[in-house]
């Protein structure tokens, strides 16, 4: 996620192009061909739930925590998600421990748009007491390493995460919130899965590394559900896409959509 | 009654049909009451306000000046820096003045909407920054800050490749539509705003929240090309009205 | 309001000190001379009150609402006023994004303490269940241009926006509040207005430009009621004043107040 | 009942009347109980503690030295930067230590008050740092901070044009009284903390917050300047005290 | 506490090492001597205690405030006890106004650790309405001065603060809290008091200045309870000390810290 | 009941006792399952992951590489920064991901624990950091980290005097025991976290929270170093299943 207007940056465009004008990818690719993907459910005993993801040598920990907090204003008798993003700086020697960036503000909001649009759960069904008592849902996306990629292998762990938490159960009697010691699923309603294309030169790729990253002019991440629609899209990268290269863009993502969806 | 259950079962009827007519008795591809004006701040080298429906906003452009610090500057070409800000009053109820994780994220897309447009290569080492300012939010601001962000770089005397337009176009109760306004935002299946550069032909802002199919949201994407061709229009005529001719500004 | 030591501010004072001499401003306006003023009020739909206020290239808008929060600690029976002041980076060159700087802290700050000192409202009635909810009053001063006198602006533009604010209207019953569709004027019972005067060498001025204001000695904020008593005061500036150019500036102040007042 | 009613009634009346006697038994123009001492903290290069009433403030003076980072500096003079700070226990209730916006402000007037008395000039590119630290604080703590710090000032042996003496006048109950302690300020009508070099015949730090009359206004600027004259002797006291004699200090 | 890397720290260690090699110090003092002690309850009268403390010219105050406030979530039924260090820019020229710096959170930590782990307070006593409403006891620790071993002057000072401390006495009827004009002690349970050593080379001595602060190369801050009991242990700096090391240390730490009780 | 009154009562049998079976079945001397693995992350220089009892800690080695800003290189041996950071589902509750007060400290005590392992004056002027990523937490984590940041500086090729091994002794029940998880931490009279360089026969941390005669804490020390071996044993074969010998890398 370096800037790609350094020497180096323009040697490694180059390089890449070159290969790519062969049909090729420096990792020996196929453009529509992912790297190993890895997911494993439940790794952090201390959560809800919990998944770790690689897609390559890029490595997502999602921990999800259900705890009891209070409603938004605006929403008083709904449970509230909320997602959130570290860049450690284990992933990458670019990577300086402190405040977030902006990848990976990016990061989480694209997450969160997804899980958010495609109503993955009953908010209305997590409130404890209307206006002062809901669940909150934290969903918190951990990068351990970074090799590009981090949408399609953040969004795989936190509905894998999300899918496998068990949720406290309280009871509530004369407003008297009490904790019992059973736990309950999420009841997850629908599976939002990443799919990232990147584009250089004319070519467009699916799953790029951190050097495909660096150098591309357009990124498009596309989020799907289980039944083919579109829950979230975020264009990224700074060279437009035409009409045309949307179209066959989305159908090669609806395709590696579904594949992906077979390691959930 | 989920989002995706109302888009699958109007499927086939998302056609763009016309009928309904809207909260604010606008047409499904009719666009909100818009207006441009640039050169509407003296102390900006470039500036542009926008009314957008109800969504007011000043863009005010500096540059291209020096980048401080000067590491940061790359050497072949001037950096893009968009920022997007909302005032604390611009919503209800009022927000921090503090920028949000939102406001930083639509700084970013403004950036990759802008940045195909703009001849940054004649500019090596020098910083561009756009700052734009929502006084009063109504739905779809980051597409009217793109909108009024390239009007206020042509009046910076900035060389563009092309005027970016940009516009919404989203599915309420089945219905696609273009520009949606906040009432329409919140109650609409889905929104999808879109950048576009006619000339070039070139989508540059695109995203999308809600559950479409491929097919409702190519259509939605059509629709909002449109809605950008006639904001294109505005844009040309709001600098016409200023430099008599907008071309020389496109080169 | 950048430092007056470098050679530019040095070059600009000696001009201006120049033209002073002759009796004579570099804008060609008189020393107890305003530029134009204008006041908008009501530009924003979504505020509870708004004005907009220009003077010469100077430019402020002020939002007001109102809304349900908690009293302060020490005056739990008592409504709220926070005022916040924005240098937004459009307005000067020199003004970056970021956290309020002095500059915009002392904005607030005065005004704020005019409108607090003038006792603009009865804060006792502006709570609905006393210690724990009661009417907070944002004024948000968002400075979109400048080329000096700020305060006067922002002041001007405060008053007027709460003048003609409405707040919503609530009922209380058994300890619920409930919006109704009514709303209702601020009744504020006082207008402060602010003068400010800069001096530059021995001569005193009102109104002063950016460039007056880089190159001032002192600057001296008056803030009036309607019955000619002060409000506020505020002096800045790395100069002293006598006894005698205070009298002098107290009274022209007083005079420049009440032309002042007839834009309200 | 407001401010104003009560000002404008007592208008008349409110020629520095001292028939009443105050909540701590002073009469109007009576400062309250006044100590300064210099030299206090071993590792500045000036210091000073004041007491005045119940305000404890220590002031510790750094420099001239070095500004960082040196693009700040200011190439003809030295940058006085004036810092006011409390500490969490001084004011009831706990306060965070986290600098309000109050401090920043107060840091601002500090510095307008007291630049005018330093010979910035003889020290280019260099900054003075004066840092107030308010142990506990009971009304009228920038005056008491503008004494110190002009104390430690002349204590870090930097040369002084004049002496700057602060302190406080307002209204009570109609009547005008000297230096407020904390019990008068929140009861009272207006506070005017004044700072003034006495030779040069300057004020240098004019604030005011409640609603006046102008006559009855600088009638308190002017008991406020009594004030500060008799502070500026005990200013001199202290000085001298340490020194034998200050005039040299003040060239 | 600055580097001891630097040439100046390097000669000043030079030296420091010559004087100790003849079993001396800088200062004349025995390697087992403090510096004069000096301890005043009760200077600050809007605390519910102070103390201050000088060690040689080191110069800590420690303000107390007891106040209502929420207990922690975990521990609904109990009083709290915060520490809180500021390192004020007037201690040492090297010392910035800003946030609260490395050394200044060990200094809150540690004593905040002794005074816990000591167990000095009954915090089940310190609840009002339990889950909503307990005490709140403030310890403010404001370095006034700083030539090293602000651990033991620190310690010393919050622990006569809290010992003179009184709180206010609040009654609680129907939920319902008032507060009356009575106070009363907080009732200390023990006094931790922390003695420092630094070793430079082989050679340890208590009570370090700045100067043997910035050369040290190990630092062992203990503290003890009135019956001879360790209540907190802190070993810093960049050498290790061996077993046999530690035995000594703690041997002369124990002795010097009843002679520090006499000033209590 | 307080706790110096149990360790009082008990001082006279706290000698090692190892009868008592404790919360998870270890015997009193017994460490938890202690696994650690070298080279776990491919943008690091080094790295480890270790898993002692139920914590789970990643560390990665950067460098020695450039410092910025290069005001704070040291001209003589490279720096040694630490960080220690947990994640927000590290423990129970959610934690802020915002670096407490506690992390800071323990990032400074994790310094000074393995600075004197470490060859720094191979390095001026530049940096070595080390970072500890805590992903599930246990009790001990500071020792944890210590264990695996050393196995992650040799796995980054750092020259190293000793290898640093870490572990706590604590008094639970009047009992001295070996290196307490998370539950028995709550419950314990003292917690003594200790590192040890064997070869150096040096303690490099040393904290204690509790109430202990000195006699039961240095009882704590021996036994607490005594796990420090054991470890030391473990960090040497992760390192040998890794590079076949362990040795060359401590010269």
């Amino acid at each position: 996620m370096a800037s790609k207007s350094g020497i180096v940056s323009r040697l490694k465009r180059r390089k890449i192009q070159e290969v790519l004008g062969a049909g090729n990818r420096m990792d020996g690719r196929a453009l529509d061909e992912y790297r190993e993907i890895t997911l494993k459910t439940g790794p952090m005993e201390k959560t809800s739930g919990s998944a770790e993801v690689t897609i390559g040598k890029s490595r997502v920990l999602v921990g999800v925590k259900v705890q009891i907090g209070s409603p938004f204003e605006d929403t008083p008798e709904k449970g509230v998600l909320m997602c959130n993003a570290e860049f450690t700086p284990i992933a990458h020697p670019t990577f300086e421990p402190g405040r977030p960036g902006e990848n990976s503000i990016e990061l989480a909001r694209v997450v969160d748009r997804g899980l958010r649009s495609a109503e993955i759960l009953d908010f209305g069904k997590l409130s404890l007491i209307d206006g002062s008592a809901v669940y909150m849902v934290f969903v918190d996306i951990y990068v351990l390493s970074y090799d590009g990629n981090l949408f399609d292998a953040a969004a795989l762990a936190a509905i894998a995460a999300l899918k496998t938490a068990k949720r406290p159960v309280h009871t509530v009697k004369a407003g008297v919130i009490t904790l019992t010691k059973k736990t309950q699923a999420l009841k997850i309603l629908r599976s939002p899965l990443a799919v990232t294309l990147a584009k250089i030169g004319d070519t467009f790729m699916v799953d790029p590394t951190a050097d495909e990253e660096e150098v591309l002019d357009a990124r498009l991440t596309v989020a799907f559900d289980e039944d083919g629609n579109i829950c979230t899209i975020q264009k990224g990268g700074s060279d437009g896409i035409t009409t045309e290269e949307l179209h066959k863009a989305l159908e090669l993502a609806q395709v590696k959509a579904a594949e992906l969806r077979k390691h959930l | 009654m989920s989002k995706a259950k109302i888009t699958t079962k109007k499927k086939t009827t998302t056609k763009k049909t016309k009928e309904k007519t809207r909260f604010d008795g606008r047409k499904a591809n009719e666009l909100r009451p818009l207006k441009i004006e640039s050169s509407v701040l003296p102390n900006a080298d470039g500036s542009a306000y926008i009314e957008m429906g109800r969504n007011k906003i000043l863009v005010g452009v500096f540059g291209p000046r020096e980048m401080h610090p000067r590491r940061f500057a790359k050497p072949n070409e001037a950096t893009l820096r968009c920022r997007y800000h909302m005032s604390p009053f611009s919503v209800d109820p009022r927000r921090s003045p503090a920028p949000s994780r939102r406001d930083t994220e639509i700084g970013m897309v403004m950036n990759w909407a802008i940045e195909p447009a703009v001849f940054l290569e004649k500019y090596p080492r020098s910083v561009i920054d756009v700052y734009a300012e929502v006084l009063e939010a109504d739905g779809g601001t980051r597409t009217a800050c793109i909108n009024a962000a390239t009007v206020a770089l042509v009046d910076a005397g900035i060389p563009m490749r092309d005027l970016v337009s940009s516009c919404a176009a989203g599915v309420i109760d089945g219905q696609i539509v273009l520009d949606l306004g906040d009432y329409e935002d919140k109650e609409g299946e889905a929104d999808v705003p879109v950048a576009y550069l006619p000339k070039l032909g070139k989508i540059t802002l695109l995203q999308m929240d809600g559950i479409l199919p491929i097919k409702v949201f190519t259509d939605c994407v059509d629709l909002a090309i449109d809605g950008c061709l006639q904001i294109n229009e505005i844009q040309r005529e709001a600098l016409k009205k200023k430099y008599g001719i907008s071309e020389e500004a496109e080169e």
